[in-house]
């Protein structure tokens, strides 16, 4: 058969008239691709800054691109979704590359603003004391120079400081930005990188702790390479199953629609095994990133590791693309296979749930805590996800975005509690915390609060319409444990609670920096979505909800 | 012959790679391990372009090219960073943080 | 529309929590003034809605309704019946009297550090707690219930964390240990039941559809919100769950004598007096109305739940050696008569309840407030400690013995009448359970007199020799509780006139009657 | 007229009030105002008294009702009082005794710096000892009854520095509360049965309701009788109640509340007539308590408590009566009201000689007090003549009535209970003949105290020996005044019915029978304590006499069984709460720490271990995946 198969291919090359009309020139809407383009721009910008502007001005020049840069994006994101893009426009765009729809826009405008919010803690310079005579952000004088070397020393010495984080954000916004509303197979796997390696960067520049920095980025990137390596084999075997790589065609062929077998192709074209399992390993590729259980092993050394600000970007950040993501191919690609996939889901989401929840008790260190947390409510937004509802999709949609501006916040105040080695992170630290600077651990206080899913906060919000959905989804089972382990969760909440506000302060205990504007700006803004979304959610769970349709 | 042997060729490939990763402690050649996964993703896709008669597939095959080359950039500069620093490319080393 | 009166008497303590807890570090004095206050107006406007309540009229009143959360099918809905009015009335009450107790409960020693503001916190949280406890019994939206429901642990929760006894020796490890121990027993074991019950609450929408009370309740009478059996059994279990441990019933209230031990006696009497008050209202408002069936289904278990709490927490107090802990355990038992009353499902028995939730929480908050007192003085818990108090502080101690004699329930008094309906009313359905439960008021004489017994008769100790009698501000507090013991024991008629109607629609949600008297003698 | 029933609670309850709340600026009046507003309250029940004598029999019930008191659903409890034959003579004996006995305290208590709050309580015990009798339902006496058992309980500790009086009054309360079980489970059974629980309705209705419910109705008002009267088997706290003052030994536990049962039997007698099964249980409780209260009399050495059980056996006399149904309910009240004379007159002679003796209580230490304090003699004497039942004074009339009707119930049980009322007369003939020796006749036995100053008697002042000599004088004649012509016969029948029995023998029999025993008794008091002098520390004494002093072990076995074994079951609680309820929840935290203690084990840090857990999650998920589509 073989032999049929090649003369067919070469016909089908010799059968064509004219070679150039077979490839008719792509059709690119400028407009509706906007956020991305202008974020790629300044991105491309900022290198060019980092090789022409002098070192004095740079950081200044990075942050105000990158602010204009993201700003633009968004007011771009607002136009496209009040232009109606979101609803009744909204179309697959770049010749199928790209969707631009409700859940893309809303979900490019959370990344564009958790971006935004991260720029500001990227861009901090008052929390470390100043090295000789030089303001300095939590960024490595020098990635280059070995820890403790002499290099180090003289670069710091020299007031060096890697502006270059600030490109090296904007390429891991394009990358976000392109992943939740990428329409085929390609453009996933390399939105998946274009985000993925410059936060391998980003991880490892820590100033402080730099060992730990290098390590977390190792890590990161090797499993992180790993994952998408599996993810990689998974589209290629949907390609496959397939013979496309369009979400559209993919799902057509899925529910069988598409029925134009060639019996040559039989024992690949349509055949199961390969589309459940290419299915399965493009979903572990995604769960890595949201940190599910059991790849959800990456999630708390890289959190601790990480530079804080850039763990609080990505923990905000990627959850948010990699939900998306995860969103389209379920409901896009794979509505039809939803009987296969819902049940593993559903082991997913509850192990994730538990697992996050108990394995967080016993954590001592606040960065790693919030990690096994952010574990645990990838779970919760699992459950959402399962419901395969319209409703599913808004809460999560909605959950996503109250999720990452808690969770900014959290980290910014985090960067704020430092000692003599830098952010003291470690939580016997943080004893009477609440005596010493009772705002500062108030604030905190509200985002654990929020993170419990107290009601009056943004988290509560976010939970009750997540289990909304998935108990009207039928997923009760699911509601009950993941009530059940928000009541673990509750508990080392809780801890950090009793130890900010009920413990005595340590002698040598961390004193709390007083930020620049921008920090507290980060913080306020997070703290008043926390408590707007949580008392007042209606308009933004309209939005979710007009957002709540994929194109197909 | 029939294609599908390179599917098979492309599986034993891939998990050779898996468990090299698994497998091997220096980092590099872990790296390498990644490496080998992805061609063996490269093979299948030509395969299966080969197979459907048309050609996304091949057309993949050089952006994951170009994607490994840009891992492997970020890749070396992160691990030959940590080896300046501790003198050893083990991955097993780099184990600080744990529980 | 009117004037939103519901969301004013709630909404008044909640800025004047925020106002109080803005004032600076060095005027705290002025805090407590202004939280007075503000408790005063709240009582103020407490007896404006008990004056503008008509118990003849609907069932809500001076309701609101506005649109909240339309996604969730949530809306803000106000409105009172009888029930809801006399605990609002109580919960108004209580709280100026509990600021006037704890005046100097939470003065910092260390003045040193401007940013720590102990007192402005405790007088803020305080005045939270009040009004989040009058929104949740002014409610009609089962959502906007729970919501402050939950909410209202966080304060709770910090003012037992925060002040205990030894609110002052910040020295005092074991006992800050202790505290928060405490502190998280309290909102982990409300927090569990308050999240099973949001499941719960998720599945009744699921099931309903919206969250209005009224609406869900009509739609259940008519028939055109039908509900599987089973799935009405979980959704009551579900809330009545989180109440249980909220009221709290045996076996689910351990989290009560440690809380009450440690908090500051006016923490306490909050705790017990007003915010578990909750949970109770609770079951009369929400398990009965929307889950009638199951209600009756679970009955059997609830009656003996209750009985067992009621013995049960008898027969601990009489075994405890420390006041506050004694006091924490006899309210075990007396939320045991509460419960029995409401599933007794009889009108004297419900009215019996509700009247008991009132009384309860004044006889409560006379004799703790009063043991408050004592211990401040000594400086211990211990009812070892003390001894011929009677001698130097005659005064003191009368009132303690009023508020015991008030809490075992003797006739001329508040808790008599209360006790003695629910008692009938359970009787008149269950005389084996009625009669069972009767032990509880020989029991509750023993506690209460053996407690007055070793701490204010015999020989004077030497540690309670210079121990000065009450103050005019402590007198100030106790004093007019009596007197309302007093009136409400002889002259209840005010209350129930409000409670009957409730009551009577309760019974009529559950489709119950009172059994009939065998020989026809009533005029 | 029926506007001034109000007015006797009042008077008496303003006193408490006023005396309670005054202050020490009362301190100096407090006294003289709680007597006037007693004696007030007297006067208003002689003015009551006047005007139903002027109305016809069946006219003399007076009816005021006040406000209603607890309106629920199906549940009317009023405030009504309700004055009539029955609850008149009570308001007479209640404020006429209380009045005198105000007086005495007056100077009783003279040297008590709490002298106001005695007042105090003592006003309050009459107002609720007067709702108690006046009370139309059932839950409104019920305030009273308990009411009376706290100011008992105020009382009795009255010397709260004394632990003995602390616990004497704290055992007092918790035994009557056993019997106030008893009267509410009463109440609600007639709630349940007849809807209500006013007298009218109730006592008119018996007839429809079915004689198991009357009997435990009736059961649970005797629970309740034995409990405030004393009676066995709740009649152990009586003796320690006499830690109180004596005056409050005098006016509560001898003349009124302590007779508080027999009302209650004596008011609901329609019930027990309906319920036979019920009444034999109350004449048997009646028989067994007067002996057993009249043996532990005999052995006592404190002359209190030696009263005390007098006074124990006296009121097992009147619930005999009581028990006995229509032939014995009128001699039941009658004996009560002259009890309460002579027996308030014993007690306030036995407080004038400790008055005179230093509060010496032990009458091995007393002996020819006759020749100090004349006129306590002379007032005990007469009261002692009372109660054995010398002929003519009022002991004789009413106890010998109450005999008879024993014997009239007929039937062995008649002979049973007659005979036991006889050997009861003796043996009161006996112990009060062993009183009246030890204290007042022989040679005195009185030794210096250890810091050396000896007693030296004296007759006690004018306000104390004033109302002993009017009790005397009631002492004397109120028996023959009320027996002779039937006249409280003919006053009380409306209320209580009254029948003749059909006794086996004739009354004359009866009365020479109790003559006899009357001299039996005496003599063997007068041989072993008149004729050898007494010795001043007690001898040994038989089994009996020892079991006798210690309350024929009753107190042992509410020790061992209830005390001790509460103990027991409270500690074990405690316990159990302390270890199984929380450790549970305890339990599960701590579980859930171990559990993520280990979970975290597996975060090892190994990069290479988490790539397992990657693959091996893939392999599942694949799997799973495949496994779905098999299935």
């Amino acid at each position: 058969m073989s032999a049929t198969a090649v003369h067919s291919l070469w016909t089908t090359a010799a059968g064509a008239a004219d070679p150039i009309a077979k490839i008719p020139a792509p059709k690119i809407e400028y407009a509706q691709l906007s956020p991305t383009l202008i974020i790629l721009g300044a991105a491309l910008i900022g290198v060019l800054v980092e090789a022409f502007v002098p070192r004095k001005s740079r950081y200044y020049a990075q942050v105000f691109v990158s602010a204009v840069a993201l700003c633009a994006a968004f007011a771009a994101v607002v136009a496209l979704a009040a232009d109606g893009y979101g609803t009744t426009k909204a179309h697959i765009a770049a010749m199928g590359a790209i969707a631009v729809d409700g859940p893309a826009l809303f979900l490019q405008g959370v990344i564009l603003l958790s971006g935004l919010v991260g720029l500001f803690t990227f861009a901090e310079r008052r929390l470390d004391p100043e090295a000789h005579g030089n303001r300095v952000d939590s960024f490595a004088a020098q990635g280059a120079s070995v820890p403790g070397s002499d290099s180090e020393k003289a670069a710091v010495k020299a007031g060096f400081t890697t502006t270059e984080v600030f490109p090296l954000l904007l390429f891991a916004v394009a990358g976000m930005l392109v992943f939740p509303s990428a329409n085929d197979l390609l453009t996933l796997f390399v939105a998946l990188e274009v985000f993925s390696l410059p936060l391998y960067l980003l991880c490892a520049l820590a100033r402080r702790k730099r060992l730990l920095s290098q390590e977390a980025a190792v890590k990161y990137f090797l499993l992180g390479a790993f994952a998408s390596a599996f993810t990689l084999f998974g589209i290629a075997l949907l390609y496959g199953y397939s013979g496309s790589m369009s979400y559209a065609t993919i799902a057509q062929v899925v529910d069988g629609s598409i029925t134009n077998i060639n019996p040559a192709l039989a024992d690949t074209m349509g055949n199961d095994a390969l589309l459940l399992i290419g299915g399965a390993m493009i979903v572990m590729g995604l769960l890595f990133k949201v940190g599910a259980v059991p790849f959800h092993m990456w999630t708390p050394d890289v959190y601790q590791g990480a530079p804080t600000p850039v763990t609080g970007f990505m923990a905000a950040a990627t959850k948010v693309a990699a939900f998306g993501a995860l969103l389209r191919l379920l409901y896009v690609v794979l509505p039809g296979l939803r009987w296969d996939w819902r049940p593993v889901m559903w082991g997913v989401a509850i192990i994730t749930m538990l697992g996050g929840a108990i394995v967080a008790i016993t954590q001592t260190d606040i960065k790693r805590l919030l990690a096994y947390s952010s574990i645990a409510h990838a779970g919760f937004i699992l459950a959402g996800v399962i419901a395969t509802t319209r409703d599913g999709v808004s809460s999560v949609l909605f959950y996503l975005g109250a999720y990452s501006f808690v969770t900014i916040g959290a980290f910014a105040v985090v960067t704020l509690v430092r000692d003599a080695g830098g952010e003291a992170t470690h939580l016997s630290k943080w004893a009477g915390l609440g005596r010493r600077s009772p705002l500062v651990a108030a604030v905190f206080a509200v985002f654990l609060l929020s993170f419990a899913g107290i009601p009056l906060t943004a988290g509560f919000a976010g939970k009750f319409a997540v289990f909304k959905a998935a108990a009207a989804g039928g997923a009760a089972p699911l509601v009950v444990v993941g009530v059940l382990s928000s009541a673990i969760a509750a508990f080392f909440y809780i801890r950090v609670i009793v130890l900010m506000f009920f413990s005595e302060p340590r002698p040598d205990g961390p004193t709390v920096a007083v930020p620049s504007p921008l920090t507290m700006a980060t913080i306020g803004v997070a703290v008043a979505a926390t408590l707007v979304l949580g008392v007042a959610p209606q308009y933004f769970l309209d939005l979710a909800n007009q957002a709540g349709v994929f194109v197909r | 012959m029939n294609p599908v042997n390179y599917l098979y060729l492309s599986a034993l490939l891939f998990t050779i790679g898996a468990t090299g990763v698994l497998i091997r402690r220096n980092a590099i050649v872990v790296f390498m391990c990644i490496e080998l996964m992805l061609n063996a993703c490269n093979l299948a896709f030509v395969t299966f372009s080969r197979m459907h008669g048309n050609l996304d597939g091949q057309v993949i095959a050089f952006f994951t090219m170009v994607v490994a080359a840009a891992e492997v950039v970020v890749g070396l500069a992160i691990i030959v960073s940590l080896f300046r620093s501790r003198h050893s490319a083990s991955v097993d080393d780099a184990s600080l943080m744990k529980l | 529309m009117s004037f939103p009166l519901l969301t004013a008497t709630a909404a008044l303590p909640a800025l004047g929590a925020v106002a109080t807890a803005a004032v600076p570090a060095a005027r705290r004095t002025a805090a407590k003034w202004l939280a007075l206050f503000v408790s005063l107006a709240t009582l103020a406007l407490g007896i404006v809605v008990l004056v503008r309540f008509d118990p003849g009229g609907d069932r809500y009143q001076l309701t609101e309704s506005h649109a909240w959360i339309a996604d969730f099918g949530v809306r803000y809905e106000l409105g009172v019946d009888g029930i809801a009015v006399a605990l609002i009335a109580l919960t108004a009450l209580l709280i100026p009297f509990i600021i006037l107790a704890g005046w100097h409960d939470a003065d910092p020693l260390e003045t040193g550090n401007k940013r720590w503001r102990p007192t402005q916190g405790f007088f803020a949280l305080i005045l939270a707690v009040e009004a989040m406890v009058i929104i949740s019994f002014e409610a009609t939206d089962v959502f906007l219930f729970y919501i402050f429901f939950e909410a209202m642990l966080i304060p709770m929760y910090f003012l037992i964390g925060g002040f205990g006894d030894s609110a002052h020796e910040h020295g005092d490890e074991a006992a800050a240990t202790q505290r928060s121990y405490a502190a998280v027993k309290f909102l982990l074991y409300n927090l569990v039941g308050g999240l099973i019950m949001l499941a719960a609450v998720i599945g009744l929408y699921v099931v309903a559809g919206n969250f209005s009370l009224a609406e869900i309740a009509q739609a259940r009478a008519n028939g055109s919100l039908h509900m599987a059996t089973n799935t009405e059994r979980w959704l009551f279990l579900g809330f009545f769950f989180a109440f249980a441990v909220k009221a709290p019933l045996w076996p689910l209230h351990t989290w009560l004598p440690n809380a009450m031990g440690e908090a500051t006696a006016p923490v306490a009497v909050l705790i017990t007096a007003v915010v578990d008050k909750v949970g109770t209202f609770a079951m009369l408002r929400f398990c009965l109305q929307l889950f009638p069936e199951a209600s009756k289904w679970a009955t059997p278990v609830i009656l003996v739940l209750a009985l067992i709490s009621i013995i049960y927490g008898a027969l601990l107090a009489v075994g405890q050696r420390d006041i506050k802990r004694l006091v924490a355990y006899a309210s075990i038992s007396h939320f045991g008569f509460i419960v029995l009353g409401i599933f007794a499902m009889t009108s004297q028995g419900q009215s019996g309840a509700t009247l008991y939730m009132v009384n309860h929480g004044i006889s409560t908050a006379a004799l703790m407030l009063v043991a408050g007192f004592l211990i401040s003085r000594r400086g211990s818990r211990l009812i070892a400690d003390y001894g011929g108090v009677q001698k130097v502080a005659p005064v003191l101690a009368g009132t303690f013995l009023i508020g015991s004699l008030a809490t075992l329930s003797l006739p001329g008094l508040a808790p008599f009448v209360s006790e003695f309906l629910v008692l009938v009313g359970t009787f008149t359905r269950y005389p084996a359970i009625g009669i069972i439960a009767t032990f509880g008021i020989v029991l509750a004489a023993l506690y209460t007199l053996v407690l007055y017994q070793r701490t204010m008769t015999g020989p004077v100790k030497p540690e309670v020799a210079a121990m000065p009698d009450l103050r005019p501000r402590e007198l100030l507090v106790v004093a007019p509780l009596i007197v309302l013991l007093i009136f409400l024991g002889v002259y209840p008629k005010p209350v129930t006139d409000i409670v009957n109607p409730a009551v009577k629609q309760t019974m009529s949600d559950v489709h119950k009657k009172d059994p009939k008297p065998s020989v026809e003698a009533a005029k | 007229m029926e506007n001034l029933i109000a007015l006797l609670v009042a008077a008496p309850l303003l006193g408490a009030v006023v005396l309670l709340c005054g202050g020490r600026r009362l301190d100096a009046v407090g006294h003289w105002i709680g007597t006037a507003l007693s004696s007030a309250s007297f006067v208003i029940g002689v003015v009551l008294f006047t005007d139903l004598l002027g109305k016809n029999a069946e006219h003399r019930t007076l009816m005021q009702h006040l406000w209603t008191w607890v309106p629920v659903e199906g549940f009317q409890a009023d405030v009504t009082f309700r004055l009539d034959q029955l609850s008149m003579t009570f308001v007479l004996l209640i404020t006429g005794v209380g009045s005198l006995i105000h007086l005495y305290s007056v100077g009783y208590m003279e040297h008590d710096e709490r002298r106001r709050r005695f007042f105090g309580y003592l006003n309050l015990f009459l107002a609720a000892m007067l709702i108690l009798v006046l009370a139309d339902n059932y839950l409104l006496l019920y305030v009273g009854w308990e009411g009376v058992g706290l100011a008992s309980y105020l009382l009795i500790g009255f010397w709260q520095h004394k632990p003995s009086a602390a616990t004497a009054a704290k055992k007092a309360f918790l035994v009557n509360r056993v019997g106030d079980m008893g009267l509410s489970i009463a109440i609600m059974l007639m709630f349940t049965t007849f809807g209500t629980f006013a007298f009218g309705p109730v006592l008119s209705h018996v007839g429809d309701a079915s004689e198991g419910k009357l009997t435990g109705i009736a059961l649970m008002l005797l629970l309740a009788a034995c409990g405030k009267s004393a009676q066995v088997p709740l009649q152990s706290w009586l003796g320690d109640a006499m830690e109180g003052p004596t005056p409050v030994s005098a006016l509560i536990h001898a003349a009124t509340m302590v007779t508080a049962g027999v009302y209650l039997i004596v008011r609901s007698g329609a019930i027990f007539n309906a319920a036979p099964d019920a009444q034999l249980v109350v004449t048997v409780v009646g028989a067994v308590t007067l002996l057993f209260g009249a043996i532990v009399g005999c052995a006592k050495d404190d002359i209190k408590k030696a009263l005390a059980g007098s006074t124990m056996s006296q009121i097992g006399y009147m619930v005999l009566a009581a028990g006995l149904g229509p032939i014995g309910y009128v001699f039941a009240i009658m004996h009560l009201v002259t009890h309460g004379f002579f027996k308030a007159g014993l007690f306030l002679g036995a407080g004038s000689v400790m008055h005179g003796m230093n509060d010496e209580v032990d009458m091995r230490k007393y002996g020819g007090l006759r020749k100090y304090m004349p006129v306590t003699f002379i007032t005990f004497g007469l009261g002692y003549l009372a109660i054995i039942g010398f002929p003519g004074l009022s002991g004789f009339f009413s106890k010998d009535k109450i005999i008879e009707a024993a014997f009239a119930k007929g039937g062995t049980e008649g002979w049973i209970l007659g005979g036991a009322a006889l050997l009861g007369a003796a043996i009161t003939a006996f112990y009060m003949t062993r009183v009246m020796l030890m204290t007042f006749f022989g040679e005195k036995r009185w030794q210096p105290d250890e810091n050396g100053h000896e007693p030296h008697p004296h007759e006690s002042p004018r306000t104390m020996t004033i109302p002993m000599i009017v009790l005397a004088f009631g002492s004397v004649f109120a028996g023959g005044i009320f027996g002779i012509g039937d006249r409280f016969l003919h006053w009380l029948e409306p209320i209580t019915g009254h029948e003749e029995g059909n006794s086996p023998v004739s009354a004359l029999t009866v009365t020479l029978a109790t003559m006899v025993v009357l001299v039996v008794g005496v003599g063997i008091a007068w041989a072993q304590y008149g004729r050898r002098p007494v010795p001043a520390v007690a001898p040994r004494g038989s089994l009996l006499t020892r079991a006798a002093r210690r309350d024929l072990l009753q107190d042992d076995f509410n020790h061992v069984v209830l005390v001790r074994g509460g103990e027991h079951l409270t500690r074990s609680l405690v316990y159990v709460d302390h270890t199984l309820v929380d450790g549970v929840v305890n339990g599960t935290a701590a579980s859930m720490g171990g559990l993520s203690g280990r979970l975290r084990k597996l975060q090892n840090g190994y990069a290479r271990s988490y790539a397992v857990s990657m693959f091996g999650g893939a392999a599942i998920l694949v799997a799973a995946t495949l496994l779905m589509r098999a299935v």
